[in-house]
């Protein structure tokens, strides 16, 4: 337990949003103010939020980058509706984010940058900082940024450029006074970056960090501290991880555990690249990867690893799995392992590249020509990526099928605490290459699993030919009708199978009542909080968040005939609903959300109230 | 790197017969592929690569049913796709011996984009396009290769497309071995099959194939019995060019541009001597574009350079990697490089 | 009326199946008799059966061709389940075939063909024209077709290998006396092919013909003989039509309708180059092909010359939809008219590409990321491929959207008689480009259908910039939320608003009933038979057809309302029964086959009595 | 065919200005693509096109962008696709004049197949591949251009794709025009911008272009103000091939190999004469196979060539079957060349 401090308000928790110019540095604060608060430790979640462009023109509202960072004492699972508190350090940045900022919060500006020139790019006829509603509105803390940073060098040897540029530890100094967070971590951050480097620069960053920091204790700028208590966070070892980092981590996990190397070939494009880029730093676990030409060379690259015996997989965002689609039929007809990762975006066509949605299922479920089932798997929260990501890289290969693996910007993008595992605590993975002594049999199956089994170039005298025409149990090409129509459904079974191996879904509330909410992939987070926060109250509501979407769960039947009601939030205009809704004949109602945004605990919370008051 | 792997056994003997299948040839009696299946059935034993490090990977069309008439792994991919496919085969592990079978539509008109990029990465695998100048299996219409003006049910007023020239591409793409060869000669087949295997990159070869069906005799002013002394010039490294009957013109060079000249009364050294190892591609060029009407048509390897390949490239940084910091282990993988610890 | 011949058996219509090699000319007199079968006038309806390989080895099972046609007095739907009467020209054909023919059905054998040979190519250990069984089985006529012919020929200057080609034309004069149809209709055929060329053919072809007429003339060969009486078909003007040039032909008027000219680009696949083989010889209709370098390519042309202000087409089947389906989405994106033809085929991947299938329905409704709707519109029989094809290009123009137009293997390539509609009964389609003379915002909308007004390069002071990004009402890019979230509102509703403007649904049966038989595209006209079949014996059943699939009619949850039950027969797993269940939330009943072949009405049949005795 | 449509007004004299539009220009500061963007709104204006024919279509990416910023009618397409949906604009509307604007990433990545046809069909459009040698929209990973080696965040430890050649490759397509500029020589540009237009046929010009924040002083080599004197070779037709301080050097042949003499006391006509319109394509090859580190880079028009536009052959037939058949009826349309009557 944390001691409360004396003169701080206690907020269970407590979400700031560091707002700049794209060159302000506002991702490195973030990062900075994450780390620290983990290692209080706070349980957090982050939402980083940058321009699409590379570099808009300085100043400009198109250029303003954020990171949203919320740290708690209780669960956090989400980065927070809106900040409690916001660091502008311009006016564009107000302009794009004032509007979010709870009535009563706090609002850091960095005055020094609120010239006529910059009021005028952000659309601003007369200052914001003097505007007396805004003052009234907010807790307003108006500081000169810029121009006490560049006193705290006065004596620098640094040039009046570099100087300028530290003003983020600036902010960043007394954002920890207010929340009374440690600065030695950053300090110890500051050093490792730049010491050895360029020593000045170290210390001139340390330097303005802490004159932000005593700002704080020594003036009377502010009424208000916060302190945020310890969270009770299960013991053990923790890294902060973000969604791409963690998918890209449970693939190299899962092949490991298959005892097969992976081969990962992509290529770029935003939120799927940094899974890529991730990847290509874990040559020495034996994993090669290859920058396509395109997404179907991609995938055809990772589907002929597979062929060879390796774990192939190919990931991107939703142009590339049009592009994909061809080659997924050819995986699920020749029956091989294979993953492919789909890190959603806004559509359709280019749509909003860095904003999130989940309007990509139904493309997974259904986007190829022909009866062409597919096991789909998502990921629930940044972490949650290496669980999905392992568990990907299982299906494929114990059910020798394609998997599709979805995420999300928001996911992709965001990072949390993540408690490492044990090895050993990670499942095995079962998938044996024929054996050489046997008469090989292309098409014969395990009998439970379905899987057909792999006998590879190279192994001798299993020499075999495979291929997307219809073929029967032996290999051979058939048009024989009543061969397609088994074929056909040995595929679709084949995947039903891998129900049987799928945990029970994990509840929040009861199983049974008058209002389910039924989530899959990145609202989890939401949708929990709401929950929780719902049932604090009293109110007779539970939720569950699917991982799997194909199959369904086998225990997600009998779980909706308990409720009245189904709540189905989405940030898609119903796609699971329709599923459900079809499969399960109930009336599931849509929450539909289409903004390229994450839902608001507010926006569950309103409806789950409405359904429960009707 | 090697193409085969260390091989504690000797070889088994090879024959003819253990690269045939018992599936039924579906081909159309007299197409030009038999006689190429044939070729390569007698290449393979030759090769001294254990049969089962050998996959043939191809798209689709007629001539992509080929995997399934030769007794090796095979993979009958996608139409313009087996590039990709045999990309990754080679990557994940660069001890077999892949070879790629297309068509000029399933190379060169879907898939000219992986081709090109297949040939410039250099990866060791060797291609076999069979070029018959039209789409067999959705049964003739016209091809990228298709000359102007070509008649099909697509073209009925004829084609009005620039036809690509396979040989050309090649060279764009900068590839590093680019040959020719021709359906109705089996032993230059054999001859070009066997070069390509051998050279450590990427190998291009075009096969003039016919088409009995939908396109027959597209070849024959070229190497039909009343043409083929006067219209292929046949290539061998270190000879001088020379063709026609007793081979007796030859080609000779002014400026840039190749003349035809009396081979027997030529000044000594005025003929061009076959040189496919030149680091310049200017030659290379200069045979690629020579043929009808004007030039014989060149047979043989047109070009051949080294270059390190990709997946020996990809196979190093590995290596690398692992020699640098050692086989990544488990607590490395989920610890990272940086973790705190929450006491109990 | 047609007047009762003495001495035959009357039929209300009749099956025949002409089988034999690929080089035995099996097409050409399946679709001499159809032509003739037209004119007596018969309700008609046939389906060509060829190999996948161009060219199988002689006498091979994979080397048979065949042609089944169904002629009838009444309505004639479909090419009829099992033929009454099989013409095996080879011992292979019979091995394939002989198993559908209905018991008492007649079979014609070239005993001539039924050589040592071909016995064991086509897996034969004995005769089967000597076996005893089969001989009590159908009533067997075995001819020495081939000797029979040359010996008509025996005058003739023909060499004995064209001599040896007339056969079929034998074959063909036998089974036009058995069901005495007249024989000019196809002498004048063979004139008007041969005539001119080679009169010494002509006159040979015509030489055999007679003689296979007239063997049954003058010998004692059968028992039977048969006559359908002439159809009451409707007065007007015919031409026999296939699935693939009546949507050639549907797309053209509709373009002409609306005053634009057609683009049509393609790239080559079974069972969809016909019509791409079709329109080349429009030229002088203003249509423009381009045979682009893949799918790919063709439809970003098409896209390109609907941007150019033409009507954009594209045409494939499955494996060519995955590779459309990212440019669909920029056609959905930038609100530009486009139609999209899928001729479907067994699936997945490469599949079985001469086999039909209705299996890419959820592709076309799903096969995209993003949320990206479009109209789904489904050919129900050969000719009505031109009300199809017209409809698309009407929606695709006057809802400024691409169309989505399903046809399949077994519409593409079956022909049926259909009567010539007259231009003015042709509905105008009314497109126009934006007036030059008044501002134009790009994306401003027709207050009813929503549909976008198109300017197009070389209107004076239109021009503008349009792309795949999320753009406001005025077409600048957007990141805005709630645009976004209203943009994906707009072209969905601009989706649904084509559903004001689809014709009620035609219904066979009641209204209201025990059981309700759904249907869409190819499956129309086994499932209508099947229903007037039971109807007539007294059933309470009835069933529609849906053309449109997206949106779907207006009418339609009414009338499923009025039924105990619904029942959908698709050549899928159940794919439109999915969408009805989630959309309607009644328990539709699938009846899904996946066999490569069309339904048999014995196979629906079944099912509905079994659901009537439920 | 004409590019322009005849026009009966007097075409409105057009300034830079006509073609700017009010979209905020969002490339880095600094970037080369608004020199780009500034010579072609200044090219434009020259060209005598009434502002309503041109149109711009571009794929994804940085450079893809551009359409939005010029005030003509514009299409941002799909990644690698313009090269199609212009194929499309301009068979449906020959009277355009229509421009592709890609990237290396765009044109010669995801989009290279349909360069390649499209180059190989001659359609007369021109492309503008702005060649930064690097992925920009996506930050900064290797592109198909990218030298052997380059380190970005896909190759930590250096890219090892041999880089695909963009002259090289548009040869290999037997493109009609071919040509290469700088983006940080703005005159050069409108000159080349200016004939490519003027060429019949497709163009493909390649922009040397500076990426200032992912691969910034990339082609500083060539053409930094230290090495241009140097390293820039500028072709002008029918004069020598001259470089270096003073045009002190020049390029001579010996055989098949180019060699740098010094153009002082190089003999009469020893010094080769830029000739872009020769039919043999050996000359482009040797221009386009030029560059460092032994020889400078050629700038300007490396090769153009005639042959008949796709867009004109294909109006072409489409006017000669309606000179054959008429112009097709409603009657013909529906009821075909076969049909019969049922009576009443
Ligand atoms: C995506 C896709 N598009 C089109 C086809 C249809 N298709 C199959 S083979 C082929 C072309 C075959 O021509 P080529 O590659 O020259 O081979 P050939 O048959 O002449 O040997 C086409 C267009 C297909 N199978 N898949
Ligand atoms: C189908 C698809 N794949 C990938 C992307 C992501 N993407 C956008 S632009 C680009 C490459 C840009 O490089 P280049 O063409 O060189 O243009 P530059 O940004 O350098 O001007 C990529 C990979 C996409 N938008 N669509
Ligand atoms: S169609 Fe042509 S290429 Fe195909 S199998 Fe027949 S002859 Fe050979
Ligand atoms: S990232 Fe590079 S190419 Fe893109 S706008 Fe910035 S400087 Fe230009
Ligand atoms: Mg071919
Ligand atoms: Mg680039």
């Amino acid at each position: 337990m944390t001691p409360i401090i004396p003169g701080f308000r206690e907020m269970k928790s407590v979400v700031v949003r560091f707002a700049g110019d794209s060159g302000d540095g506002m991702q490195i604060v973030g990062e900075r103010f994450t780390d620290t608060s983990v290692t209080v430790p706070n349980a957090i979640a982050t939402f980083p939020d940058y321009p699409s462009e590379i570099r808009a023109p300085i100043g400009t509202i198109a250029g303003v980058s954020a990171f949203q960072v919320h740290f708690g004492s209780m669960t956090v699972l989400t980065p927070g509706d809106e900040p409690d508190a916001l660091v502008a350090m311009n006016p564009a940045a107000l302009a794009v984010h004032l509007q979010d900022l709870v009535a009563g919060g706090l609002l850091i500006a960095n005055a020094s940058a609120f010239t006529a020139e910059n009021l005028a790019m952000a659309g601003y006829e007369s200052n914001p900082l003097d505007d007396t509603d805004i003052q009234k509105k907010y807790e307003v803390i108006s500081l000169d940024v810029t121009g006490l940073s560049v006193e705290a060098l006065k004596d620098s040897p640094l040039t009046q450029r570099e100087k300028l540029r530290t003003k983020n530890f600036f902010a960043l100094g007394f954002t920890y006074w207010v929340y009374s967070r440690p600065i030695e971590p950053t300090i110890d951050y500051i050093n490792s970056k730049w010491a050895a480097k360029s020593p000045e620069l170290a210390a001139a960053n340390i330097r303005v960090l802490k004159a932000g920091y005593f700002l704080g204790e020594t003036t009377e700028t502010t009424r208000n501290r916060y302190m945020v208590a310890r969270a009770e966070v299960a013991p053990g070892i923790y890294r902060k991880i973000s969604g791409n980092e963690a998918i890209a981590l449970g693939l190299v996990a899962g092949a490991k555990k298959a005892g097969r190397d992976l081969l990962f070939s992509g290529y770029p494009i935003t939120p799927a690249t940094g899974i890529l880029e991730t990847l290509v730093s874990y040559k020495h676990f034996g994993v090669k990867t290859v920058q396509a030409e395109d997404e179907i060379a991609a995938i055809g690259v990772a589907l002929g690893a597979s062929f060879a015996g390796q774990i192939g997989v190919t990931g991107t965002s939703g142009p590339g799995m049009c592009l994909k689609s061809e080659f997924i039929g050819l995986a699920i007809s020749t029956e091989l392992p294979l993953v492919i990762v789909n890190v959603q975006r806004g559509g359709p066509s280019t749509g909003l590249p860095t904003k999130t949605e989940q309007s990509d299922l139904l493309q997974a479920l259904f986007g190829r020509h022909g009866e062409s089932p597919v096991p789909v798997v998502a990921a629930n929260s940044p972490s949650d990526g290496f669980r999905a990501g392992f568990e990907a890289v299982r299906i494929a290969l114990e059910f020798s099928t394609p998997v599709i693996l979805l995420s999300d910007g928001y996911l992709a993008n965001g990072s949390e605490p993540w408690k490492v595992p044990e090895e050993d605590t990670l499942p095995e993975i079962v998938a044996p290459f024929a054996d050489p002594s046997k008469p090989y049999v292309v098409f014969a199956r395990h009998p439970e699993t379905l899987a057909r089994t792999q006998a590879i170039p190279g192994q001798v005298g299993l020499e075999h030919r495979i291929g997307g025409l219809e073929k029967d149990g032996k290999g051979k090409i058939s048009y024989d009708p009543d061969n397609h129509g088994e074929m056909t459904r040995l595929r679709a079974a084949k995947v039903e199978a891998v129900a049987k191996t799928l945990p029970p879904l994990r509840l929040t509330g009861e199983r049974t009542g008058k209002l389910l909410v039924l989530g899959w992939g990145g609202t989890h987070g939401a949708i929990t909080s709401t929950v929780e926060a719902l049932r604090a109250e009293g109110h007779e509501v539970s939720s569950t968040n699917l991982r799997y979407l194909n199959p369904l769960p086998p225990d997600l039947g009998d779980l909706l005939k308990g409720f009245d009601k189904v709540l189905i939030p989405e940030l898609n205009s119903g796609q699971l609903c329709m599923l459900i809704r079809a499969r399960f004949l109930v009336d599931a109602i849509s929450l539909p959300k289409i903004q390229g945004r994450p839902f608001k605990i507010s926006e569950i919370r309103e409806r789950v109230l409405q359904l429960l008051n009707d | 790197m090697a193409t085969e792997p260390p091989s504690v056994h000797p070889l088994p003997e090879l024959s003819r017969k253990d690269f045939v299948t018992s599936n039924d040839v579906r081909w159309c009696p007299g197409c030009g592929d038999y006689a190429i299946l044939n070729s390569l059935q007698r290449t393979f034993p030759e090769l001294g690569v254990p049969r089962e490090n050998f996959v043939i990977v191809s798209g689709i069309g007629c001539s992509s049913r080929f995997p399934y008439y030769m007794n090796t792994y095979g993979f009958h991919t996608i139409h313009g796709r087996a590039t990709t496919v045999a990309t990754g085969i080679k990557v994940a592990n660069p001890d077999l011996s892949v070879w790629v079978v297309t068509g000029d539509g399933d190379g060169l008109s879907i898939g000219g984009n992986h081709m090109l990029h297949l040939l410039r990465r250099n990866l060791n695998v060797t291609v076999l396009l069979f070029n018959n100048r039209i789409y067999g299996l959705t049964k003739g219409q016209y091809s990228p290769t298709s000359p102007f003006g070509t008649r099909t049910k697509t073209t009925p007023t004829g084609s009005i497309d620039h036809p690509l020239h396979p040989l050309l591409f090649a060279l764009g793409a900068e590839a590093t071995f680019i040959a020719r060869t021709v359906d109705n000669n089996p032993k230059h087949m054999v001859e070009i099959f066997k070069a390509a295997h051998e050279h450590q990159g990427v190998s291009f070869v075009e096969i003039l194939q016919n088409c009995v069906i939908f396109n027959d005799g597209s070849w024959d002013p070229i190497y039909g019995k009343e043409s083929r002394d006067d219209q292929l010039l046949i290539l061998e490294a270190g000879k001088p060019l020379l063709f026609g009957k007793n081979k007796g013109k030859g080609i000779r060079l002014k400026g840039l541009v190749p003349e035809i000249v009396d081979a027997t009364t030529a000044a000594p050294g005025e003929i061009l001597i076959h040189e496919p190892h030149q680091s310049s591609p200017l030659y290379s060029q200069l045979l690629a574009t020579m043929g009808l009407p004007d030039f014989p048509t060149p047979l043989g390897i047109i070009r051949e350079i080294q270059r390190p390949t990709y997946e020996s490239l990809i196979h190093d940084q590995v290596e690398e990697a692992k020699a640098k910091k050692g086989s990544g282990t488990w607590k490395e993988l989920l610890h990272g490089t940086s973790t705190w610890t929450v006491e109990g």
